[in-house]
């Protein structure tokens, strides 16, 4: 009679292990970015590899934003590379001007599409062909076109195309929380004697502001990651951070300590991104494709 | 005049004044929805049909910056640059490796990400930290996790090193050396990161199923594995199909990870179809060559969707 | 005291505990074979929780149940044998409603051929031969009702129940489906446990009633029983519509008689009830009136009862009858008459109480005093 | 406060047809309802009072203006939608104040009339609170507040009270009215139930298939239905409704049926159609226990318990089913033989075919 409750327990413990491994082959990655960022040279490839750091060293991260200082004798090498500080400026500039834009055309074109099939019923499907196809086939007319408009390695050139790119996720995303304000309620304050401006701004704004705010958040880290546009639209001004980051990788050889640094700071934001919005992405995943 | 089907359109002709004609169209819906969805459709135009129409031009002339001339006064080449593609074996040994990622990562994927939410739709102690540790690769930069991958499998890195462990000496393997291995190891980043996608999608899916199917199951004698198999599964169908047709067309993109990790080496044994076009647009500055594969994979994509997107439709 | 052996399910000192609120605190039950019996109370009272104990969707925190005298508290909803007919159906919606029909005898390992004549059997019995391959998802209410009683019924469940199966329904149809259901289990003669909170259904559906309230039973027994004799104040308010109404009174004596009082209220009562509330230790009741046992006085009053005067507030015709707000003072009294007796509001009118038509309630206890 | 009138209102959705030629008028402080089953186009009919739908054909007036071309917001019409449509971002109060703070009434006077109309309604202790935590009659109180306090032209009220207990539901049926009487509001109200409309009304229209059925006080409704869907609709349990055969023998017409025969008296009879529907309320058939002249025997089937009244399905000799209301404490069971008598001064006939009614009440 008891076996029930000494499954269910089993069943618990065996849940909980489960956990537990997939938590370290989720972390082990990164967890390898994080010591190897915080080594001197001599322990960058040291065999046997060690997890924790003999000698714990912030140099790597010092070098990142004073290439002159010397870290083990390839202070100089490193310097090779841009600066990171120009890359850090740029995706400080681009990325939150991008999403906030891609945020409010989005949300505006979601509510005229949810509330009043404006452009056709195909429209919002029509604006998913941009994330269907490879960037890359995208970016053969763009380099030619921005080339003729004189925005090759411009901010203006990334903050265009972040803005288009990511349009599809603001789009269907607030769509879903727009369709979550039952259309009565913005009628209700229309015989109030509200106008539509009205109705859009004081009632169903204030409505759907956590789903913008999770919405703006995940196009956040989309802008914040991207890396083929950024790498062929700019070369010296505009270089954004994970160009950067390639460029330690590929360029100046095997500088594993820095180049690891500038991994850990390139995650950073996002990832604090990500942990803020988890709570959203779990309830806004499922598409409305769920009978009931 | 006939009805226009919107609710608030004005259906008669008016005798009301023009300043209150104004303001009423100002308000109606038809203009107002219109107004609300023109950034977006200029945004649309400049970055998605403008391109589309120079990149099918582009594909049609025989044109390179280095040339001199601008691109439109380029010489017409026809459909030349679509025959050479044709026999450009390189193009379809990274198409074939694109679909080979798409396959072999999407249905790892799923199975792990399904596996996990399916353990993760009960409770145990510590799911809310590790539902955070598992998604957080998502959100990670593309380039970052091609660079934590790159030092795993380092040749004295620590991948080779527990290896070496348990099996000795010999067993060093030079990841980034041999195809088949580089290719492994990407396709390996490429679930550490996706996985988590997978997982989500399925996670909010099974989580927002109706619980009662699943109790009358119960209640009618099926046993978990029926329950699983006839109820909860053709159930998740349509979110199953959003999740694979999205990650399909995210890995066939993969571009970063390769970029980073091989840079397409050993040779272009790693080399799929994005940076095959990267490299013949952008370093070889063959621009209507990769206009020509661009175009390509725009039509190739587009029919694929249209097959695979009509069962989700109608489910 | 009934056998036991007539008993199909019986519980003994039920509980359920949800993160420390008590849903259900110590139910016993015995359900008799054959008969059709409601769990009626308010939403939350703990009826569909109980009703989800016997199918072994929840877990009881304490007590046993058993199904036949055998003890299936900790035995999961799989190896009951227990069929439970969900308030939504519940039906797989991806399933013609063969495959749904048939779904209990496939994971039985039923013989093919053995599913498909019992799965023609409950389908025509509930008139669903016609759709047997339609996908359950679009069917109608009705149908789906259906559906999800044939499935129930498919593997042949020693018990049936029902939690609120007619809540989808609005209101004309709800009627007509009460009917049904009402032929449905005449035909089947199978034991069933209904769950609902309106007690128009439980009156017109079940052979006897258990009245719950904040997890606890306050009577049961057979609908008119209950109606007559409300063992409480809960019991009495809850069943019958409109509601009784009720009223503070005082137990006097004067002289040989006895008497209920209060401003504007003189109530006469006959001698033997007049003994029996003498030997109480309180004189503090509480009057209850059925709506319909009040009547518009005509002249010359009764010697035991009562009459009082008061003023129409309120009247709400119902085709056939007609429900009146009276004004006593503070209080609202509802009364219910034909429709042909035509009353205004402010209309002044003297209403008579016969004593042998009246409830009487302590009013500490709220228990039923006659 | 105005008058409403509706004029030839039709209305299609694709290929559905919502309405069919609506016309009504409503009198300036009427309690109006419009009653019909689901998909009838009651909702669809205050829509377009509203202006929230607009006809395909048709006008509507409030007062003396046609507002066809008047937007919503300026039509100066209020409406409590099923839903309720609250919003759950504000409070109880701010709810409320919503339509005079949009009209620019002055904060002291918002305060004040808002105040007064939760007086009214009994919510004032809900003023401060946000809707998502109040019961279902709170929220139709907030909801009904809302649509009151700037004391609009007219009141839509779309089945305001559909999903409440039926016990609430009839509580708040009676403070409707209340306050219909108190106000003395132009309201039109929308609803499936006809005990809703029939106990609130002064007038209704049962509305069937965007058509009209039939107009009146819900007495007349009740007493001389004009067509068997109405008198079905109308009553509960449900009129029973027998197809019988007229028959003429020598001068005198004969209703016959398999179990029974009735005369016809009366004149202007002769235009009655061969086949005809007998149609009689539960409540009319009377219960005798033993056989008198004219009685039909029948054999008990189901007894439905209803407090002091039984329901009876009642069988006839040749099978057909007859629901009946007993009053009283005869004790019924299933299988008990016993005899009807058809109250025929409240029988009526109907015509097979097209459901008007032929003859009746009485025969």
């Amino acid at each position: 009679m008891e076996s029930r409750r000494l499954r269910e327990f089993t069943d618990a413990v065996l849940r909980w292990l489960a956990g537990i491994i997939v938590c370290a082959i989720f972390l082990l990655p990164l967890i390898w970015v994080l010591s190897i960022s915080f080594k001197p040279p001599e322990e960058w490839i040291a065999y046997p590899p060690r997890l924790i750091p003999e000698k714990i060293t912030t140099s790597n991260y010092v070098v990142l934003f004073q290439p002159g200082n010397p870290v083990g004798g390839v202070g100089a090498m490193v310097s090779a590379a841009e600066p990171v500080t120009r890359a850090f400026i740029n995706s400080i500039i681009v990325v939150p001007i991008a999403t906030a834009a891609s945020l409010v055309i989005g949300f505006l074109a979601a509510y005229a599409t949810t509330r009043f099939q404006a452009g056709g019923k195909s429209l919002p499907l029509f604006v998913l062909t941009t994330r269907m196809f490879p960037p890359v086939a995208f970016a053969v007319p763009l380099l030619v076109y921005f080339r003729a408009l004189g925005l090759i390695d411009t901010q203006l050139a990334l903050i265009l195309m972040y803005t288009g790119f990511t349009i599809a996720f603001s789009l269907w995303m607030t769509r879903g929380f727009i369709e979550g304000v039952p259309k009565s309620i913005e009628e209700a304050a229309i015989l109030d004697g509200a106008s539509r401006w009205r109705v859009l701004f004081t009632i169903t704004l204030p409505l759907v502001k956590g789903g913008l705010a999770a919405t703006g958040l995940f196009v956040f880290i989309l802008n914040w990651t991207e890396f083929l546009l950024a790498q062929i639209f700019t070369s010296r001004q505009a270089i954004t951070i994970p160009v950067q980051v390639s460029h330690y990788v590929g360029a100046v050889g095997r500088f594993y300590g820095p180049m690891a640094a500038l991994g850990v700071v390139a995650s950073i934001p996002v990832v604090v991104a990500g942990y803020i919005i988890q709570r959203h992405l779990v309830t806004g995943f499922t598409f409305g494709l769920v009978r009931e | 005049m006939a009805s226009s089907g919107h609710p608030l359109a004005d259906t008669s002709e008016g005798r009301a004044s023009f300043l209150s004609r104004l303001r009423r169209a100002v308000d109606e819906e038809r203009f107002f929805g219109t107004l609300l969805i023109t950034p977006m459709q200029l945004l649309l135009w400049f970055l998605l049909i403008i391109p589309t129409i120079i990149v099918i031009y582009l594909s049609l002339v025989a044109w390179e910056p280095r040339m001199g001339v601008d691109w439109w006064q380029a010489p017409f080449a026809f459909l030349r640059n679509y025959a050479q593609i044709f026999q450009d074996g390189r193009f379809w040994a990274a198409i074939g490796r694109s679909l080979g990622v798409v396959v072999a990562a999407g249905g790892l994927e799923f199975a792990v990400g399904l596996g996990l939410a399916l353990l993760f739709m009960r409770d145990f102690p510590g799911k809310r930290i590790v539902t955070s540790v598992i998604l957080y690769p998502m959100m990670l930069p593309w380039v970052v996790v091609g660079l934590a991958f790159y030092l795993l499998f380092l040749d004295r890195g620590p991948v080779n090193f527990v290896l070496t462990q348990w099996f000795g000496s010999g067993a060093t393997v030079e990841w980034f050396k041999n195809p088949l291995l580089a290719m492994g190891t990407i396709v390996l980043a490429d679930i550490w990161q996706w996985t988590p996608f997978l997982f989500l999608i399925l996670y909010s899916g099974l989580g927002a199923l109706p619980k009662d199917p699943v109790e009358a199951a119960m209640n009618l004698g099926a046993n978990r594995w029926q329950i699983f198999r006839h109820v909860t599964l053709p159930m998740l169908k349509p979110v199953i199909l959003i999740a694979l047709v999205i990650r399909a067309l995210e890995a066939f993109k993969i571009f970063d990870l390769v970029f980073v990790m091989t840079g397409g080496g050993p040779g272009t044994s790693t080399e799929t179809i994005s940076l095959y076009i990267y490299r013949v647009g952008f370093v070889f500055g063959q621009l209507s060559y990769a206009a020509a594969m661009a175009v390509l994979i725009l039509v190739m994509i587009t029919l694929v969707t249209r097959f695979a997107i009509q069962p989700i439709e109608e489910g | 005291m009934a056998n036991p052996e007539a008993s199909i399910i019986r519980l003994e000192g039920l509980r359920k505990e949800f993160d420390g609120v008590l849903a259900v605190q110590g139910l016993d039950l015995r359900v008799r074979e054959g008969e059709f019996l409601c769990f009626l109370g308010p939403s939350g009272c703990g009826k569909t929780t109980t009703l989800r104990m016997i199918a072994g969707l929840e877990t009881p925190t304490a007590g046993e149940i058993y199904l036949r005298e055998k003890k299936i508290t900790r035995l999961p909803p799989q190896e009951r044998n227990v069929g439970f007919m969900f308030q939504n159906y519940a039906l797989f919606w991806h399933m013609s409603v063969f495959d749904n029909l048939a779904f209990g005898l496939r994971v039985r390992r039923t013989a093919p051929g053995q599913i498909d004549r019992r799965v023609r059997e409950v389908a025509d019995m509930l008139e669903l031969a016609q759709v047997l391959d339609v996908r359950a998802a679009k069917l109608d209410l009705s149908a789906m009702q259906r559906v999800a009683m044939a499935r129930t019924l498919a593997v042949d469940p020693d018990v049936l129940l029902l939690d609120e199966p007619l809540n989808n329904f609005r209101p004309g149809l709800r009627e007509r489906m009460r009917g049904e259901l009402k032929r449905w289990q005449h035909q089947l003669g199978r034991t069933m446990v209904y769950v609902t909170h309106d007690q128009e259904e439980a009156m017109t559906l079940g052979d006897r009633i258990l009245v719950m309230n904040e997890g606890r039973s306050e009577q049961l027994g057979a609908p008119r029983y209950i109606y007559e004799h409300p063992a409480n104040l809960f019991v009495a308010g809850f069943i019958g519509r409109p509601a009784m109404n009720f009223l503070e009174v005082e137990f006097k004596r004067e002289g040989e008689a006895g008497l209920l009082q209060r401003d504007g209220l003189r109530l006469r009562l006959p001698r033997d009830l007049t003994a029996a509330l003498e030997s109480l230790p309180s004189s503090r009741l509480v009057l209850g009136l059925r709506p319909q046992h009040l009547r518009i006085a005509e002249n010359g009053t009764a010697r035991e009862g009562g009459v009082f005067r008061a003023v129409v507030d309120l009247v709400l015709p119902l085709a056939r009858k007609q429900v009146v707000d009276l004004k006593l003072g503070d209080e609202l009294i509802k009364m219910v008459l034909p429709a042909d007796r035509p009353l205004l509001v402010d209309d002044a009118v003297s209403v008579a109480i016969d004593a042998d038509r009246i409830h009487l309630f302590d009013r500490d206890t709220g228990r039923a005093i006659r | 406060m105005a008058s409403v009138r509706v004029e030839g209102l039709r209305k299609a959705f694709g290929d559905t047809e919502a309405l069919r030629g609506i016309s009504f008028e409503v009198r300036d402080g009427e309690f109006f309802s419009l009653l019909g089953p689901p998909g009838a186009g009651k909702t669809t009919t205050l829509r377009i009072i509203a202006g929230l739908e607009s006809p395909d054909e048709g006008r509507v007036w409030l007062g003396e203006e046609i507002v066809d071309r008047v937007h919503p917001k300026d039509r100066d019409v209020a409406m409590v939608f099923e839903d309720l449509a609250l919003y759950p971002h504000w409070s109880a109060f701010d709810n409320i104040a919503h339509p005079l703070k949009l009209r620019k009434v002055p904060l002291g006077e918002i305060e004040e009339r808002v105040r007064a109309i939760a007086g009214m309604l009994k919510i004032d202790h809900l003023l401060d609170r946000r809707p998502g935590t109040f019961s279902g009659g709170e929220r139709r109180r907030v909801a009904i507040g809302r649509a009151l306090v700037r004391r609009p032209r007219v009141l839509l009220l779309d089945q305001p009270l559909s999903d409440l207990d039926a016990k609430i539901r009839q509580e708040m049926a009676g403070e409707l009215k209340r306050l219909q009487a108190e106000t003395g509001q132009t309201m039109i109200y929308a609803t499936h139930d006809y005990e809703e409309a029939v106990s609130m009304a002064d007038r209704i229209m049962v509305i069937h298939q965007g058509q009209e059925e039939q107009t009146g006080a819900p007495q007349a409704l009740y007493r001389e239905p004009d067509s068997s869907f109405v008198a079905a609709f109308i009553g509960s349990p449900a009129m029973n409704f027998v197809p019988c055969k007229v028959e003429r023998a020598g001068g005198e017409l004969v209703l016959q049926h398999r179990a029974f025969t009735l005369s016809l008296a009366g004149e202007g009879l002769l235009s009655l159609p061969d086949e005809v529907l007998l149609g009689i309320r539960p409540e009319h058939i009377r219960i005798e226990a033993a056989r008198t002249p004219g009685a039909l025997p029948a054999e008990v089937d189901i007894v439905q318990v209803l407090g002091e009244e039984q329901v009876l399905d009642l069988r006839l000799e040749d099978g057909t089913t007859l629901k009946a209301i007993v009053v009283g404490g005869v004790e019924l069971k299933a299988g008990d033989p016993l005899f009807i008598r058809l109250e025929r001064e409240r029988a009526f006939l109907f015509d097979q075919v097209s459901g008007r009614r032929i003859l009746g009440p009485g025969l």
